[in-house]
């Protein structure tokens, strides 16, 4: 078989999805050794043309002119996947879905006029249709790994859809909520981190995003019993995945 | 006259998107444009109303190539305006996981994406081609520097165990003291990086910079110090607006920095090496004689050196620090939001990154000024650039125009940072 | 000394390999395989194997071939997903490995004297193939044999060489319904459930034994049908599906009430499981 | 009953079963709760604490400082060593002609499990039951070599239930050692010769009647402050009940996040997946601890049987307290709590076992 040709792109983001892929130092060569890289603008100055087998697609669209590139992308692959919260629920920038753009540029550019972007940062799949999704801010190697290793063996990906409290149990880690009365976002949030935060200590900041179905009106009403106010409780939505909906929606009863 | 024009859409190898247009009519230079284009990201404006303690995990999204630099100079921020005081052992456990991310970006810059330049490659596979040993060294170095991130902030990209204060959770010495093999070979393994770089064919050059860079009494500045220039200036991290300034331009996305009256300066390995050489350790010095560097190195093609010789001392002065770790306990100092307003700065692998954040009684943020390094970088790397292309106007656009790339690659700039593509069009007559 | 923790020999695959793959339908096909070392335990109707496609992944499979027929093993797969796309692409000569055989075989028997009703829908006609050559080989047992078929449509039919020679040589009485018709389709149209009536002919419904295989809303509603023309909810079985992971009753995913299907089924008596099959989402 | 004897420390036995080589798994100090681990010192036995539980919360506090197992269970039971989260089964590499499948073994070093709980010993037995049926031999030759110094509890969690599950508070199954704290120290029966062989070499006094006396009456004490009871017909009721509404407002709580069956010391599920190498030559496969809560538990056919929170709600109940006794001939539940206090939205079993058996 012809090794896949593999492509990565990037929109609005902060690079680390990216860089996430150049981090897998132990297996990049044998990466290298089993895909082709057509194009990867951030690690090499050769540029292919498509069609491309699998294009992993980092950031999100906030200018007009992106809106139209992910679209000539996606003409061009067989296999889109977003890698990143930005790609896959707009990413931090998404923040900024919930305020008025003016603003925003007003509080950074000195002189705002020349300033073009649309005004809504958001997902790649609010444009064109993704095949398959990494989530995390930023993806997991483990995650990258396992899925270019699957999409060579030709085998479902193992990209668990449980809560990152089963990472938790998994690892052994003693819940940081129930122990300790740390906010955390486990419960609705897909696992797949590797079990960073609670592993420390730390309340899961949510950077994998909801988990699907995800019950956030039931968790909020536990982060309030914990004396969580409104405002912190929206705040613990609105971060790495304010653009996904689950998320989105809690934080704005929380207004 | 005819005008010679040389489009390149795409400058790879750089983190971010970016362009560059340039015109050339009769031998004159007449328009370098460096123009960054990755859309804005509006992190200054998002912070606005959101708790001073989220400010380190929010700007780390900023970059996730230095992702420390930011979470160290946003926590430093917070911390100034609540009066908090970090232990020394706080201090000194996050100085160890800054040398991580300077391992870690250093190298990727260095062997990954800058060196294919001198060797007339297009990547680090094509160089794993003709020399697989450079390669696997490379990436074991890198490697290092993740896996000091890792332990100490539970992940490379995005470190999660860090928090204004401290840490979340001290790491046991068992995993630091994990460590110390190799970083033994790693002070070995970048020496030789370095001295095999020397051999490149460098591009004769030189600029009479004006460095802008962290300075500390006692060590080489990474994580802390003062602000110095090479025209005399020393002044505390609060006093960086009086003396610095953002312009925006309208060809691009990121504010320019400058200095107050206007002129351009650099930030980054060249500007640190020229204003603390003196306190690098006796055998990174004797690295940097090896490979030919002056005292003050003003040849940006060289900065690649002055980076490996960075990741030698990063190495040994993670060495120093792990042997010497002691989990701090607690390992974060308590908070007491109060209203004030407080500045942090440190040095990115690519140059000083300030924060500046003023903060409300309830502790959260009213306005929020950030410096990145690329931004600071753009008008020099503009002046770099015509520069160049003065000298080297005999080349052929194809030479040119990668010896253009180099210009900026010179800089590992971080267009992510600087808000974001590089696109080349170089148009001459 | 202690000894080494082992992995049950039930978890472990032998290596078997294909001996014929036979396309059945655009996304159906028939694995034909042997053990590449050891004899063959051809399990008995009814019962299925865990069949692995080498670092894609395992999954469950009834026994689809002649129980008595020792010279090869036969699997009818439909590619629905990773693994059993997998399966179905693998030529003659290469390598996939098996666990099994496990499960409940049909009651086949325990009938003797009756009349037997097969009844399949869809992919459900592979499992029961097995009972029905099984049925055929030892057709005097029986006072009647019937095979009711129906699929989605005509082309979707399985096997269908195979049924014109049973139903052709009078070994049993073949009825075949489609939910939708194509032009040139002259058989019936419509779903298995109004067709029982016609299966059933000649046939006193309480000498009926109904083995039933096929989706679950199918199984179910021919079995309450049956019932109400007075076949015994004991003399009817169906196979049941769930997910399944380890076969042996550890893995805890294919259990269906107190059932585990990989151990207590796949064949279930109807009467045993008709009250469970009412709850949603169990 | 055989002869008790008083023991005043038990950091003694510890420190002739570590030199004798045995590697000891007790309860320890990880950050905010016990679990348990690998002892190798004596010295971190904890010491002093007691717990505060309630559904959805459990803090370890300082308690008597005399006092060695007034916490009693925390986070985890025994299952993450008697049946690990994960598992190599086997890995296959691909050749001229095929493939080849090596079968994953395991050394499991002679072990005393120190402190054990009554609920723990059920849950250990209940396990291995399941495994025994399975014909999986892994839990049994880990259990075989494996020495139970149980703990009996003189003072209950308010989550406990485990005297109306008859598991508890004093030591009702299999175990080498039982320990009960009294005044003074403890008193130390012995369940097994295996037991009697682990004294061996220390000449332990005989405990006095009045001693053996106390402990009873602190595990009966113990028993009788439990909050919670089981309702006894929960099993049957179950089984009458898979429509009730509540389980429509038990889901309207619940998180689906899976913390109740990962705590729960029966709970046995896995899932198995395929890790391949780059190259594609080396497949590996693993089990893993799986829910019942997860979306792909049930996936069928291009969707999961239970997709509704309700339904998997009711699948976990109704395994657990119901039909766990068709398939195994006892309960699921040991009435250790765990699942009450470890689920972050606090759900309580026992109450919700009370509510659907209320219209009874
Ligand atoms: C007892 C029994 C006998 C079966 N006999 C046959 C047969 O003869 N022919 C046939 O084509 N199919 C049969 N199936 C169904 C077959 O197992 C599924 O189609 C297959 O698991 C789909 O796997 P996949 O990886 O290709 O698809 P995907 O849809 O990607 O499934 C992913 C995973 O989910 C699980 N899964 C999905 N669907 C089922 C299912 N229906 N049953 C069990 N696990 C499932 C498997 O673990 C599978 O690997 C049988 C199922 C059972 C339980
Ligand atoms: S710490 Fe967070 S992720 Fe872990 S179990 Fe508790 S709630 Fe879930
Ligand atoms: S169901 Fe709850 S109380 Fe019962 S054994 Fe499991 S975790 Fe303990
Ligand atoms: S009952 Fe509690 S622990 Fe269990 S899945 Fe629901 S919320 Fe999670």
């Amino acid at each position: 078989m012809d090794k896949p040709r593999i492509a990565v792109w990037k929109f609005a983001s902060c690079d680390g999805c990216q860089l996430s892929l150049l981090d897998c130092e132990e297996e990049l060569l044998d990466i290298v050794g089993a895909v082709h890289i057509a194009h990867f603008l951030e690690a090499s100055s050769r540029v292919e043309t498509g069609p491309y087998d699998i294009s992993f697609v980092e950031g999100s669209i906030t200018t007009a002119a992106d809106a139209e590139r992910i679209h000539a992308i996606r003409a061009a692959s067989k296999l889109l996947v977003t890698i990143g919260a930005c790609a896959t629920a707009g990413g931090i920038q998404a923040l900024r879905n919930t305020r008025a753009l003016g603003d925003l540029v007003q509080a950074v550019y000195p002189v705002p006029e020349l300033i073009e972007v649309l005004d809504r940062s958001t997902p790649i799949a609010a444009h064109v249709t993704v095949d398959a999704e990494l989530r995390g801010c930023p993806v997991s190697r483990q995650q990258l790994l396992e899925f270019v290793a699957a999409a060579l063996a030709g085998r479902k990906p193992d990209l668990p859809e449980v809560s990152q409290c089963v990472e938790c149990k998994r690892a052994g880690t003693a819940c940081v909520m129930v122990a300790n009365g740390t906010p955390c976002l486990g419960p609705v949030t897909r696992a797949g981190c590797g079990n960073l935060c609670p592993r420390v200590g730390r309340g899961c900041y949510g950077c994998f995003g909801p988990v699907e179905g995800a019950n956030c009106v039931a968790l909020s009403e536990q982060l309030d019993a914990l004396g969580l106010n409104g405002h912190a409780i929206a705040a613990l939505y609105r971060n790495f995945n304010s653009g996904a909906a689950a998320f989105s929606e809690e934080a704005a009863r929380h207004d | 006259m005819t005008e010679r024009k040389i489009t390149v859409n795409a400058l790879a190898r750089v983190e971010g998107e970016g362009a560059l247009n340039v015109r050339i009519r009769g031998g004159e230079v007449e328009i370098v444009e460096f123009r960054i284009f990755e859309p804005p990201r509006f992190f200054e404006g998002l912070l606005q109303g959101r708790d001073a303690t989220e400010a380190p995990d929010i700007t780390s999204r900023i970059c996730g190539i230095c992702p420390v630099a930011y979470i160290t100079s946003a926590s430093q921020a917070v911390e100034q305006a609540w009066g908090v005081e970090i232990t020394p052992e706080i201090a000194a456990l996050r100085r160890l996981m800054y040398c991580g991310e300077w391992i870690q970006s250093h190298v990727l810059h260095a062997a990954m994406l800058h060196a294919p330049d001198f060797l007339g490659l297009h990547d680090v596979i094509a160089i794993s081609e003709v020399d697989p040993e450079l390669v696997t060294t490379a990436l074991r170095l890198k490697k290092l520097g993740n896996d000091l991130m890792e332990v100490i902030g539970g992940r490379a990209v995005h470190p999660i165990n860090t928090r204004v204060g401290g840490f979340f959770k001290a790491p046991d010495s068992a995993e630091i003291v994990a460590l110390l093999p190799e970083l033994e070979w790693g002070i070995a393994a970048a020496r030789e990086m370095a001295l095999r770089f020397a051999r490149f064919d460098f591009p004769e050059d030189a600029c009479d910079y004006i460095f802008v860079a962290l300075v500390h009494p006692e060590h080489y500045p990474i994580e802390t110090g003062r602000i110095a220039t090479s025209t005399g200036l020393d002044i505390a991290v609060d006093a960086f607006h009086a003396h610095f300034m953002e312009e925006q331009v309208a060809r691009s996305m990121a504010l320019h920095g400058r200095m107050r009256n206007g002129s351009a300066y650099l930030v980054g390995p060249l500007a640190r090496y020229a204003l603390n050489r003196a306190r690098l350790s006796d055998t990174a010095k004797q690295t940097a004689k090896d490979c030919g560097l002056n005292e003050v190195e003003c040849n940006p093609f060289k900065s690649i050196l002055v980076r490996m010789v960075e990741v030698q001392y990063a190495c040994e002065e993670a060495l120093r620090l792990a042997r010497a770790y002691v989990p701090p306990d607690p390992p974060s100092v308590p908070l007491t939001p109060r209203a004030g307003t407080g500045q942090g700065c440190s040095e990115a692998p690519r140059g000083i990154c300030h924060h500046r954040y003023e903060i409300d009684e309830a502790g959260q943020i009213v306005t929020a000024t950030i410096v990145p390094p690329t931004s600071q970088n753009q008008p020099q790397i503009e002046a770099d650039l015509e520069r160049v292309i003065r000298a080297s106007l005999a080349l052929d656009d194809a030479a040119l125009q990668w010896r253009c790339e180099q210009v900026i690659r010179n800089y590992d700039p971080c267009i992510s940072c600087a808000t974001h593509f590089l696109k080349l069009s170089v148009e001459r007559g | 000394m202690i000894d080494p923790v082992r992995i049950p020999s039930a978890l472990l695959p032998r290596l078997f390999r294909v001996v014929e793959n036979c396309p059945e339908l655009s996304d159906v096909s028939t694995l034909a395989i042997l053990p590449v070392d050891g004899t063959l335990d051809a399990g008995r109707p009814g019962q299925f194997n865990m069949l692995y496609a080498f670092g894609v992944g395992e999954i469950a499979i009834s026994i689809s071939g002649n129980p008595s027929d020792n010279s090869a093993l036969l699997h009818t797969i439909r590619n629905v997903g990773a693994v059993s796309g997998a399966l179905c692409a693998l030529r003659e000569g290469a390598t996939l490995g098996l666990r099994g055989p496990f499960g409940t075989p049909w009651p086949l028997t325990d009938q003797t004297g009756r009349d037997l009703l097969f009844i399949a829908g869809g992919l459900g006609l592979a499992p029961l193939r097995s009972a029905i050559l099984q049925a055929l080989a030892m057709r005097s047992a029986f006072r009647s044999i019937s095979l009711l078929v129906g699929a989605r449509s005509p082309s979707q039919i399985l096997y269908p060489a195979q049924l014109a020679d049973w139903a052709g040589g009078g070994a049993l009485r073949l009825s075949l319904t489609v939910d939708r018709a194509i032009p040139g389709w002259t058989g019936m149209v419509g779903v298995v459930t109004t067709r029982l009536e016609r299966a059933l002919e000649g046939c006193d419904p309480a000498n009926v034994s109904a083995l039933v295989c096929g989706p679950e809303v199918m199984m179910r509603h021919c079995c309450l049908a049956l019932e109400d023309m007075g076949v015994p909810s004991s003399a009817q079985w169906i196979s049941m599906e769930r997910n399944m992971k380890c076969a042996t009753g550890s893995c805890g995913h294919c259990q269906f009430g107190p059932d585990f299907v990989c151990r207590d089924g796949p064949v279930f008596r109807w009467d045993r499981i008709a009250e469970r099959l009412r709850i949603r989402e169990i | 009953m055989a002869e008790s004897y008083f023991l005043t420390d038990p950091r003694r036995l510890l420190e002739d079963w570590l030199s004798a080589g045995w590697r000891v798994i007790a309860p320890l100090l990880r950050d905010d709760a016990l679990v348990p681990d690998i002892l190798h010192d004596p010295d971190a036995l904890p010491r002093g604490y007691t717990d505060q539980q309630a559904p959805g919360r459990y803090r370890l506090v300082p308690g008597d400082s005399e006092r060695w197992f007034d916490a009693v269970v925390g986070p985890q039971g025994w299952k993450r060593w008697l049946h690990p989260p994960e598992r190599k089964l086997w890995s296959a590499r691909r050749g001229e002609t095929g493939f080849e499948v090596t079968p994953d073994t395991e050394d499991w070093p002679a072990t005393i499990f120190f402190g054990v709980r009554p609920c723990d010993l059920a849950a250990i037995a209940r396990q291995a039951e399941v495994f025994r049926r399975a014909g999986d031999p892994a839990y049994t030759t880990r259990l075989a070599a494996t020495r139970i110094v149980a703990v009996n509890c003189g003072r209950s969690a308010e989550t406990c239930f485990c005297a109306s599950m008859q598991t508890g508070p004093g030591a009702r199954s299999a175990h080498d050692l039982a320990l009960t704290e009294i005044e003074g120290g403890l008193l130390v029966e012995i369940g097994s010769k295996d037991g009697t062989a682990m004294l061996e070499g220390r000449a332990l006094p005989t405990a006095t009647p009045a001693q053996v006396q106390q402990a009873a009456l602190r595990i009966e004490a113990a028993a009788t402050s439990q909050p919670r009871a089981m309702p006894a017909k929960i099993a049957k009721r179950l089984q009458e009940v898979p429509d009730d509404p509540h389980w429509e407002e038990i889901a309207s709580r619940c998180l689906h996040c899976a913390n109740c069956t990962a705590v729960c010391p029966t709970c046995f599920c896995t899932d198995v997946t395929d890790r391949t190498s780059l190259d594609g030559k080396t497949a590996e496969r693993w089990q893993r601890w799986d829910s019942c809560f997860s979306l792909d538990f049930s996936f069928l056919n291009g969707g999961p049987v239970r997709s509704s929170t309700a339904a998997r709600y009711r699948q976990w109940m109704t395994h657990k307290l119901s039909s766990w006794h068709e398939q195994f001939g006892s309960s699921g539940c040991t009435g250790c709590g765990r699942c009450i206090t470890w689920c972050p939205a606090g759900i309580d079993l026992v109450a919700e076992a009370g509510a659907l058996a209320k219209g009874e």
